[in-house]
């Protein structure tokens, strides 16, 4: 049944899915070290009602934070509670996403900074690898 | 709007048909810029076996689960984001003149 | 879309209440719930726990198993035995399983007072003859609460 | 001749770090009640996690993915979710029940109390999980968990009668002395659940990775896996056979750790005693050290936290956060005085029914050329991986009611 339907129109430059490829991968800083998952994506210029703009939508961002919790339970959670990794950041897209700019800058990693800050890193030996 | 709005809407054509349900969105990657623009919506029966792709792939093994996951997920197809009418809260709306083209990725 | 009778939830909650409903129907005809049955089980752990405090006691006798072994598997029985006696002596029963209950606890009694003397003999280092003596006792001890467990489930 | 050592060093490790507290009381209490009739399913858990560990490793080795990072992006969030739900209390089930082990251990050998231990034993485990190194942890409890080894030695000095053994090895009627149908099958899930156990994938992928393997060393991980396994699995056996030959016979069902060590001192004596003891040690120390690694291991790969040993703890703050929280949390169920034996009994058959989601995604991911390049899954591996699905899916759905028919095995 599906065998028998029309291929679409070729497109320039890669083609993905982003429930299949982009969502629930792991994000990659700079310098390799994992930031955190895609929970969802921000689509730019994609809103409701009726389909008028010439440009397709474009994704805008990698989203992360507590949304998980409303893709697990449904209902919606607050923008302002949302992490943005803004779309141009990333530098490359294969089975993880790199980003261009170091974790340590991105507000998204910021309880991982504070716990290293104020409790990991007080316990003796808690800022150099094992020997 | 967040990707996750627009999955699992349901998708109904011109008449108020129901279709299915959207259960991935297509994007074009430009090569150089990785700008990433939507190309079209996956429409199928039932969003939450999908993302395992088996409809959308070539990958053939093992040959007894892709068989499963294709058959039960057969009846996927692709509409393009022109044949989009509107998207509503509610659901997603088609032309009366879309087309269905074959899910699989090229 | 094809409609139901009933909200998705009310059908999670049907297909709960079947499975749980097999699960306990299922449960209820097993023997491992019928009071004999649990009154046969205890019997033949305190049997279990009874022929295991002989063979601690041979081997402590023999040099064989060091003291904080022997001692850790003495007290490891007197804490199972201490199990079975509560959950017998609180076993809500009567007529005959109630005298089979008696018997059992009867026995069991027998053993943890065998055991305490075991352990007496382990602390002071006693002689061959004596420790062994005990322990056939505690075996002896042993075959009767399974006798007696074997009988229960016989009569179902 | 580097080579050969390290070589031998990897198979070594893995021999002695096979052997949990499950594996001890689960194989023991079987041997006692069932005799050699159910070696069997160790037989088939044991291929099962050669193929499924050496294809967890495959994969994090080539595609850098480790396998709760590939349940995620497989299952999605909500699936995957479900499955790290049940994985993680499964294996802070398993991680309470190994420090109860390590402390039961150490009473056999001192006869001071657990609760003096249990504490002890938590903050030996992350001591060692917060300044030692992973490969220095992973070889020196396999080498000392190859103590063990005395179980195989006692088979022999207690002069079986081969025959009648070997008579108990072909499945048989299930019914022994009083033991039903059903408590047969339920013990013979728990024993391919001890075998199976899913935080072995957690660790040994996630391993592959603080190790930094590339695919060069997947041949020395294939031999590590393919010999030294079995031959874990032969410890298995032999500590049912010492329970089938000495406890059996005196109808002692293994209800506690003592038990499982009488017949090694009615073989060997005291010093027999004294090496198995510190294969108790080692074995549920490494096993210790492994459950906390995983409930680190699996968080952080499904939240796409940093994690992993090689990073200085303050770059993996998250992850070695659950860790602390995990083994608090373990220490304290074990001090309102829980037995550890119950809790080895319920997590391994509770890991039974977690399995198939584990093994599933990986050998998806096997399959994926996006992620294994040309290294994609022969049609053999594949065939071997579906049929353990299928025994797996099998014994996950038949878990419950076993155990509910069986009232748990009593």
């Amino acid at each position: 049944m599906t065998a028998s339907l029309p291929d679409p129109p070729p497109v320039r430059g890669r083609v993905l899915d982003a429930r299949l490829h982009l969502l629930d991968r792991q994000v990659l800083d700079l310098e390799g070290q994992p930031v955190t998952t895609v929970d969802d994506l921000e689509l730019a210029d994609l809103q409701h009602g009726e389909r008028r703009e010439a440009e397709p939508p474009t994704i805008s961002a990698l989203i992360s934070g507590p949304i998980l919790t409303t893709r697990l339970f449904g209902g919606r959670t607050p923008r302002t509670r949302l992490h943005r990794i803004a779309w141009d950041q990333v530098t490359e897209i294969d089975i993880v996403l790199t980003l261009g700019v170091p974790g340590d800058a991105l507000e998204v990693t910021w309880f991982e900074r504070w716990l290293a800050e104020h409790v990991i890193g007080r316990i003796p030996g808690g800022r150099h690898a094992p020997d | 709007m967040l990707l996750t709005e627009l999955l699992e809407l349901p998708v109904l054509d011109a008449g108020g048909t129901r279709l299915g349900l959207v259960v991935d969105a297509r994007f074009a990657v430009a090569p150089d810029s990785l700008e990433a623009s939507l190309l079209g919506l996956l429409v199928g029966r039932r969003a939450h076996a999908a993302f395992l792709g088996y409809e959308r792939k070539s990958e053939n093994a093992p040959a007894l689960i892709a068989r499963y996951l294709r058959w039960h997920e057969r009846g996927t197809f692709l509409v393009l984001l022109q044949d989009v009418r509107s998207i509503e809260p509610d659901g997603v709306r088609l032309d009366s003149t879309y087309r269905r083209y074959s899910p699989f990725l090229p | 879309m094809s409609v139901h009778p009933f909200p998705a939830w009310a059908r999670r909650v049907i297909a709960t209440a079947v499975v749980a409903g097999v699960c306990l129907g299922t449960a209820g005809c097993s023997p491992a719930y019928s009071p004999s049955g649990r009154l046969a089980q205890s019997a033949s752990d305190a049997s279990a726990q009874t022929q295991t405090a002989a063979l601690t006691l041979r081997l402590a006798a023999s040099q064989q198993l060091p003291s904080p072994a022997t001692d850790t598997a003495l007290s490891d029985v007197t804490d199972k035995l201490g199990q079975d006696d509560s959950s017998l002596t609180s076993a809500d029963v009567s007529g005959r399983l109630d005298a089979a209950r008696r018997r059992i606890l009867d026995r069991l009694r027998v053993g943890e007072d065998l055991l305490v003397h075991a352990r007496v003999l382990v602390g002071a280092n006693a002689g061959a003859a004596e420790t062994e003596a005990v322990a056939r006792r505690l075996q002896a001890t042993a075959k009767q609460l399974s006798t007696l467990g074997q009988q229960l489930q016989a009569s179902g | 001749m580097k080579g050969v050592l390290g070589l031998a060093l990897g198979v070594l490790t893995a021999i002695g770090g096979f052997v949990d507290i499950g594996d001890l009381v689960t194989s023991s209490v079987v041997g006692s009640r069932f005799g050699l009739t159910l070696v069997w399913v160790i037989v088939v858990g044991v291929v099962g996690i050669c193929v499924f560990a050496q294809m967890s490793g495959r994969v994090a080795a080539i595609s850098g993915r480790a396998t709760f990072e590939i349940i995620r992006e497989r299952l999605g969030a909500r699936v995957g979710f479900a499955n790290l739900a049940a994985s993680f209390l499964i294996n802070l089930m398993t991680l309470t029940a190994e420090v109860g082990g390590i402390a039961l251990s150490l009473q056999l050998a001192t006869s001071i109390q657990p609760t003096f231990w249990i504490p002890v034993a938590a903050v030996a485990v992350w001591l060692v999980i917060w300044r030692v190194k992973f490969s220095l942890l992973e070889n020196v409890t396999g080498l000392l968990g190859l103590a063990l080894v005395v179980f195989a030695v006692a088979v022999f000095l207690l002069h079986p009668d081969w025959k009648a053994l070997g008579g108990q090895l072909l499945l048989q009627s299930p019914s022994q002395g009083s033991e039903t149908p059903a408590t047969y099958w339920y013990f013979a899930v728990a024993l391919f659940g001890s075998a199976m156990t899913p935080y072995e994938v957690f660790f040994f992928s996630s391993g592959a990775i603080e190790e930094h393997w590339t695919p060069k060393d997947l041949g020395q991980s294939r031999i590590n896996v393919l010999i030294g396994f079995p031959l874990g699995g032969v410890l298995s056996i032999a500590i049912s056979v010492t329970a089938a030959v000495v406890l059996l016979p005196q109808q002692i069902q293994v209800t506690s750790l003592s038990q499982v060590l009488l017949p090694v001192a009615q073989a060997g004596g005291t010093i027999a005693v004294i090496v198995a003891l510190l294969g108790f040690v080692a074995a549920t120390f490494g096993a210790a050290l492994e459950t906390t690694l995983s409930s680190g291991y699996s968080l952080a790969q499904y939240f796409g936290w940093p994690w992993g040993k090689f990073r200085p703890p303050a770059k993996a703050a998250r992850f070695h956060l659950t860790m602390i929280i995990g083994l608090v949390i373990g220490a304290g169920v074990l001090l309102t005085g829980v037995d550890p034996v119950q809790i080895t009994e319920y997590s391994v058959v509770f890991s039974a029914i977690a399995l198939p989601l584990t093994y599933l995604p990986i050998l998806i991911i096997a399959n994926d050329h996006d992620y294994m390049g040309d290294q994609v899954n022969g049609r053999a591996t594949n065939l071997v991986g579906l049929v353990f699905l299928g025994i797996i899916t099998i014994a996950s759905i038949a878990a419950i009611p076993l155990m509910i028919v069986s009232a748990a095995g009593s």
